[in-house]
């Protein structure tokens, strides 16, 4: 370890002399690291690398669908595209996004604990990520994969000449690096909180956390064993889903979505996290229906496992299944209303500021309600049979995964980046870039859900002429959508050198992480906290054990 | 129905089918339902971040954390909606499966990337279907490699094309026009090119069309030559090792196994292809099996010629 | 390791009456009882499994958070085949026409 | 999974705390297998309620003796694997070690049975793929129930492996007299792991080799 000093404010009371980033330098360090925070951080980087690969093969398609044939690119190359797109930004952005950055960093710290409960583990699963994340590029750079996300048999196992068993390989083993993720969450809830720490004064980003380690583990293995069976079938032509054997291809689907439809929760549950943290710091008040929140993350992940046959409802699947899948849907959906209406009645008689990361958290609830209730469409048998598989369900998804959870995503890399980098960023650009994103995105999306319920069919490379109005509305609001997220990486990054000094606790907020020194030290506190309230303790009339913090 | 802008682009559906203006109706239902709730909880939230904003004087005495009725009601309220909605959506669902019993057969078979429709009189055409107004339809469809989807959106009915199976479709055109046919199921480089028209025609046009052009032999006649062709009448025939085929469609047939089936089209395709697979009560499994040597048009056009030979005279019943 | 040890005579005991059902398994399978013969052979597994589970993994002296852990996996795996079942089980009453 | 030293790892405020999380960790992956596994006995269901009478037909060609005489081959291994955990509890080495290295002997006579088997599946053309031949009427079923075979026969092998080499590593470690009674967790966990796998196999051989009435 060297002693270098920071290339930082010296002098400045609020700044640590030691902390994590500065307790070692040069690659090695940080390649070995055991420590949550960098390997967040690693986390953060190769996230975000994946996030702008997937938001470019999502600008090449816009640009495409701009005129109705399909003339910019070829059809293989666009249906490699809207994959690659799929794949990287679900497998390599999205699952692993919120939790293995925002959650990697902050758990151990919310619940007063030097490290998670297997440090090294934690550094194996980005090392898988990375291991499966270089499968993938491979893959595409091989020439991609063209198959759809969803890898729907007899295509993927018999049919398709493109790269399936490499991209299948790279899923499969990021696969067990969300396993581990989920594992290492598990565990360190259970066996690390503070003193002090029950269950119920948990924040309730650790239950949604918690939640979604849940269906990590009880879903992810699914995904990976069906995708060795579809690489199987195709290398050595063992024939599990053959058709032509007798094999069932719905059974692959059936499979497939016994992970997938679980993992839109993974994708959605932190986010939910991120969004009740940042709803009652910035309206300084505890959070409204705490135990329905915490219980309504657990009831999704479980109900969210009786439901993955509403993306068959048309496939050859049994109508007595269609329907129980679909009321089952339908019940999944009230604990996310219960969120959403905690949430709104939080804000009553709070003080509430518009500072970024709560702008974000505004635009969450209003977008995940819009998708939502769209998925409400969806579930709805003799209305899905119109629009399954068109642009409908394209928009509905996006509203969800881009208008909820990148917000959320985004909202929680605001709300923390002083934690992390121990500086401030600027706040005008957070709020014109926040705004950005919220009108691209609405341009970008909405006119999908119009196009969708006329009937145009998704995976189109090409489309009848009377669409090409709407889909120019949408590549606009791309490009717009584009720019909002390429500023917030020129802004954040400046910070890291010349934003003012944070201090341990900028927002004055009340969760443990703010009760250490910003950036914190290796082990997180100088001692380890003792808990003696409930969680999101902004009424009450002493200085929070916050403020204590700030004298230091 | 159909809305437009100036430019002429529709913003809402054609609607050219019985079911497509009950469909509308649940979705203007769901819009109306959407619309207001999100209104509610967006005007909700901003209405909120005025009055209390950082700086507003307002009454922030006896905050609340936590409310049982309230918590109710937007758990109870909504649930209602939900299962009122969930059983609106069912019983479409459940007639769409339901196709009336003089409903026109037709034959669909998707491959890499048209699709072949054969009518029961012969008539074959590709990436069209011409079919009657006012008369209900009943596609029975499969697939020659991968997974299809046959998309009507004027008629607001899709349905996957499996291979190794059959699924069926019904809808009854309202309205004479074109409209787009579509391939909803991703199925491999063309898959946007798997496109084309149904031609909805008065009755009367509708006749003249199908008895146009070359005058081919119907499926069923063309099954009945594949019947000599591969020597099935060798033992399906009196006295033969094989059952009779006559009246054995829709009827209901006793397996080996004790179980008993209807013999519908997939249970008349699988016995041509894997007759091991469901054997008959009171017969030997020595019938060959015929896939690989039988394209599935043409066991389409055995199956109709199967059919050709009648039904049971009463309603299948439970044995 | 806080809780107590298992006496060895346990474990042979146990290892002794999995012998047992092992055989049991083999000649109930002589035996044809038509659609049983699956219900009987998966019961005797499932008896042998949980044998295991309870004493050679020894849940039976662990807390009940441990059940929980222990439990989960094979309630998870019921839904997945449950719910798949009740698709592929149905699907000749969908293709038919209904009576 | 767990740290190797006789102390504890720094992230622990003392060692109970490092055990319980190191055995609450082996039950969460536990978790897992199962569900990795129960993908391939989703499908298998599926297909064995489908074709019940492929399936009776194709397990003919399975050997249930030998399949039998390997599952109380397994049986057996559990035992002496339980007897290790024990030895390690009561701080007794030398037991310790010779338990172990037993289990691994039967872990490795039952994958050499199952070599054999698959080598009698090889000549017989029974592997599934352009090279399986299978006369009769149910041939591609039969086909089906051999791709079921392999993969979660395969898997099962597979996972055994890994197994032995986890108890390779143990018998090194208690060699050098790492383990004693107050920290012997590695062994406790690889021991549930080792269980687990067996309970795998409890399930695999009635339903792969005793699929129709054998007579
Ligand atoms: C993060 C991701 C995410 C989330 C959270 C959801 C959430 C939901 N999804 Fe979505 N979905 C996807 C991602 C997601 N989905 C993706 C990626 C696909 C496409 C996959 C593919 O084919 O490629 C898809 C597809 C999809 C389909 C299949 C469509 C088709 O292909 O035909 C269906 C069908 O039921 C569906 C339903 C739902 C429902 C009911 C919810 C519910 O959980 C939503 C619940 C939330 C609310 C309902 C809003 C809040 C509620 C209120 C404010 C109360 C309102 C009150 C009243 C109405 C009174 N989704
Ligand atoms: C986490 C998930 C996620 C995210 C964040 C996104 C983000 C976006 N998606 Fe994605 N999308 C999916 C998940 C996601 N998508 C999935 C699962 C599918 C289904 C795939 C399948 O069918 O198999 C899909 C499919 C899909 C389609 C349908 C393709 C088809 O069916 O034919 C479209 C079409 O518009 C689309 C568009 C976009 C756009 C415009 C964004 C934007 O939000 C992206 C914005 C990002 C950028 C714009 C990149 C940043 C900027 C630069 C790189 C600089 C250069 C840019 C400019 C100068 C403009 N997506
Ligand atoms: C070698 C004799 C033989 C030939 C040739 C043969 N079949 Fe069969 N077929 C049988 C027997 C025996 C059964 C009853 C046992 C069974 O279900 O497999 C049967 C059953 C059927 C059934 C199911 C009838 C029921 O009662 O369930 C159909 C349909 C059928 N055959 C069609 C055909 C067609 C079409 C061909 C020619 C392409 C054909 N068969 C050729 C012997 C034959
Ligand atoms: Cu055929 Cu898409
Ligand atoms: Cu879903």
């Amino acid at each position: 370890m060297s002693e270098r000093s920071a290339a930082a404010p010296a002098g400045s009371p609020a700044w640590p002399r030691e902390h994590y980033l500065n307790i070692a330098y040069g690659l090695r360090s940080w390649l070995l690291t055991k420590d949550h925070k960098r390997i967040a951080l690693l986390y953060l980087a190769s996230v975000t690398l994946f996030f702008f690969i997937g938001g470019a093969f999502a600008v090449l398609m816009r640009l495409e669908l701009m005129t109705p044939q399909g003339d910019l690119l070829t059809a293989d190359g666009y249906n490699r595209f809207f994959t690659m797109h799929g794949v990287t930004m679900v497998f390599f952005f999205l699952i692993p996004g919120v939790p293995a950055v925002l959650g990697n960093f902050l758990i151990p710290m919310m619940i007063g604990a030097r490290d998670l409960a297997f440090p090294r583990l934690n550094l194996l699963s980005w090392y898988i990520y990375v291991l499966g994340g270089l499968f993938t590029l491979g893959a595409i750079l091989g020439g991609g994969v063209d198959t759809g996300w969803t890898f729907y048999t007899p295509y993927s196992s018999t049919y398709a000449n493109s790269h399936v068993i490499m991209t299948a390989l790279g899923i499969f083993i990021t696969g067990f690096s969300s396993i581990l993720t989920g594992l290492n969450f598990i565990v360190t809830v259970h066996t690390m909180r503070a003193p002090g720490l029950s269950w119920f004064r948990l924040p309730l980003f650790v239950w949604a956390h918690y939640a979604t380690s849940a269906i990590m583990i009880l879903g992810t293995p699914v995904l990976a064993i069906t995708i060795v069976l579809v690489a199987l079938e195709r290398a050595f032509g063992l024939g599990i889903f053959d058709p032509a054997l007798g094999g069932d291809p719905v059974l692959f689907q059936h499979l497939f979505w016994f992970y997938s439809h679980p993992a839109v929760y993974i994708m959605v549950l932190p986010a939910m996290g991120v969004i009740s943290e940042l709803i009652t710091c910035f309206s300084r008040k505890r959070i409204f229906g705490y135990t329905f929140i915490a219980f309504s993350s657990v009831s999704i992940a479980a109900l969210g496992f009786l439901v993955w046959g509403h993306h068959m409802f048309i496939s050859g699947q049994s109508i007595y299944a269609g329907m129980i899948f679909s009321v089952l849907s339908f019940l999944v959906a009230v604990p996310s209303a219960i969120k959403v209406f905690n949430w709104t009645a939080t804000l009553h008689k709070g003080t509430i500021s518009y500072s970024t990361p709560m702008l974000y958290a505004f635009g969450f609830i209003g977008l995940f309600t819009i998708g939502g209730l769209t998925g409400l469409f969806l579930s709805a048998l003799g209305l899905d049979v119109h629009v399954h598989d068109t642009y409908f369900v394209v928009a509905h998804f996006h509203y969800i995964m881009v208008g909820g959870t990148v917000m959320a995503y985004l909202g929680g890399i605001h709300f923390w980046w002083p934690k992390i980098s121990g500086r401030l960023y600027p706040e005008g650009w957070g709020r014109l870039t926040a705004l950005i994103v919220f009108i691209g995105f609405n341009l970008t999306f909405f006119p999908q859900f119009v196009v969708g319920y006329l009937g145009m069919p998704r995976r189109y490379h090409a489309y009848p002429e009377e669409f090409q109005i709407l889909n120019v509305m949408s590549t606009a609001g791309a490009s717009i959508l584009g720019v909002g997220y390429v500023v917030p990486l020129i802004y954040l990054i400046w910070s890291m050198r010349y934003g003012p000094v944070a201090g341990p606790n900028p927002w004055d907020a009340r969760g443990l992480e703010w009760r250490t020194a910003s950036p914190p030290i290796t082990e997180n506190f100088e001692t380890t906290p003792v808990v003696t309230s409930e969680a999101y303790d902004y009424e009450s009339a002493e200085p929070g054990p916050a403020t204590e913090a700030r004298h230091v | 129905m159909s809305a437009g802008t100036p430019a002429g682009a529709p913003l809402f559906p054609e609607a050219a089918s019985t079911l497509a203006g009950r469909v509308d109706d649940l979705y203007l239902f769901l819009v109306g339902v959407s619309v207001l709730m999100t209104a509610l909880i967006s005007l909700g939230i901003i209405f909120f971040a005025v009055r209390y904003r950082k700086g507003a004087a307002a009454d922030r005495s006896n905050p609340r954390h936590h409310s049982w009725p309230m918590e109710i009601v937007w758990i109870v309220v909504p649930l209602i909606v939900f299962l009122f909605t969930f059983a609106w959506g069912a019983v479409l669902f459940y007639e769409g499966f339901l196709p009336p019993d003089d409903a026109l057969p037709i034959y669909v078979v998707g491959k890499q990337w048209m699709w072949k429709i054969q009518h029961p009189g012969g008539k074959r055409e590709i990436n069209e279907l011409h079919i009657p107004v006012g008369q209900p339809i009943r596609l029975t469809m499969t697939s020659e490699d991968v997974i299809h989807d046959f998309y009507v959106p004027a008629f607001r009915v899709k349905r996957d094309v499996l291979p190794g199976r059959y699924t069926t479709l019904w809808f009854e055109a309202t309205r004479t026009g074109e409209y787009h046919l579509f391939c909803a199921e991703y199925c491999g480089t063309n898959h946007s090119a798997m496109r084309g028209r149904v031609i909805v025609m008065e009755p009367a046009a509708f006749q003249t069309w199908l008895a146009g052009g070359i005058a081919g032999e119907t499926m069923a006649e063309a099954g009945a030559r594949l019947f000599e062709r591969y020597n099935c009448d060798t033992c399906h025939r009196l006295g033969g090792r094989g059952p009779l085929l006559a009246r054995i469609y829709n009827s209901r047939v006793r397996l080996q196994d004790g179980r008993s089936v209807i013999a519908d089209e997939t249970y008349l395709r699988q016995s041509i292809l894997e007759p091991a697979a469901r054997i008959t009560a009171g017969y030997k499994p020595v019938m060959p099996t015929f896939q690989g040597q039988l394209s599935e048009t043409q066991v389409l056009q055995l199956i109709d010629y199967i059919k050709s030979l009648g039904e049971p005279e009463e309603e299948p019943s439970e044995p | 390791m806080s809780h107590r040890i298992v006496p060895p005579r346990v474990y042979a005991i146990v290892v002794v009456i999995l012998m047992i059902l092992l055989g049991a398994t083999v000649m109930a399978n002589r035996v044809d009882l038509g659609p049983l013969n699956i219900v009987v052979a998966l019961a005797i597994a499932g008896v042998k499994a949980a044998l295991v589970v309870l004493y050679f993994m020894e849940v039976r002296y662990s807390s009940r958070l441990t059940w929980i852990f222990a439990g989960a996996g094979f309630f998870w795996l019921i839904i997945l085949i449950g719910l798949t079942l009740s698709d592929t089980l149905n699907r000749d009453v969908v293709v038919s026409p209904f009576p | 999974m767990s740290e190797t030293h006789a102390t504890f790892a720094h992230q622990f405020d003392d060692a109970s705390q490092q055990t319980e999380a190191g055995l609450l960790g082996m039950w969460t992956f536990l978790i897992t297998e199962v569900l990795f596994f129960g993908g391939m006995f989703t499908g298998y269901a599926v297909y064995r309620s489908a074709f019940p009478a492929a399936f009776a037909e194709a397990s003919l060609h399975l050997d249930y003796v030998v399949g039998g005489v390997n599952t109380a081959v397994l049986l057996l291994s559990s035992l002496t694997m339980a007897l290790a955990v024990h030895a390690s509890q009561t701080g007794r080495r030398r037991s310790l070690i010779v338990f172990l290295i037993a289990t691994m002997i039967l872990g490795a006579a039952f994958l050499g049975v199952k070599v054999f088997e698959y080598a009698h599946k090889y000549h017989e053309h029974l592997i599934p793929g352009p090279a399986f031949v299978h006369e009769g009427p149910h041939a591609s079923q039969v086909e089906l129930f051999f791709s079921f075979y392999f993969a979660m026969t395969g898997m099962h092998a597979l996972h055994m492996i890994i197994g032995l080499g986890i108890l390779a590593v143990l018998v090194v470690m208690a060699w050098r007299g790492r383990f004693s009674p107050e920290y012997h967790a590695p062994v406790v966990i690889s021991g549930l792991y080792w269980h687990f796998v067996d309970i795998v196999w409890i399930f695999l051989y009635p339903l792969l080799y005793l699929v129709g009435a054998h007579p």
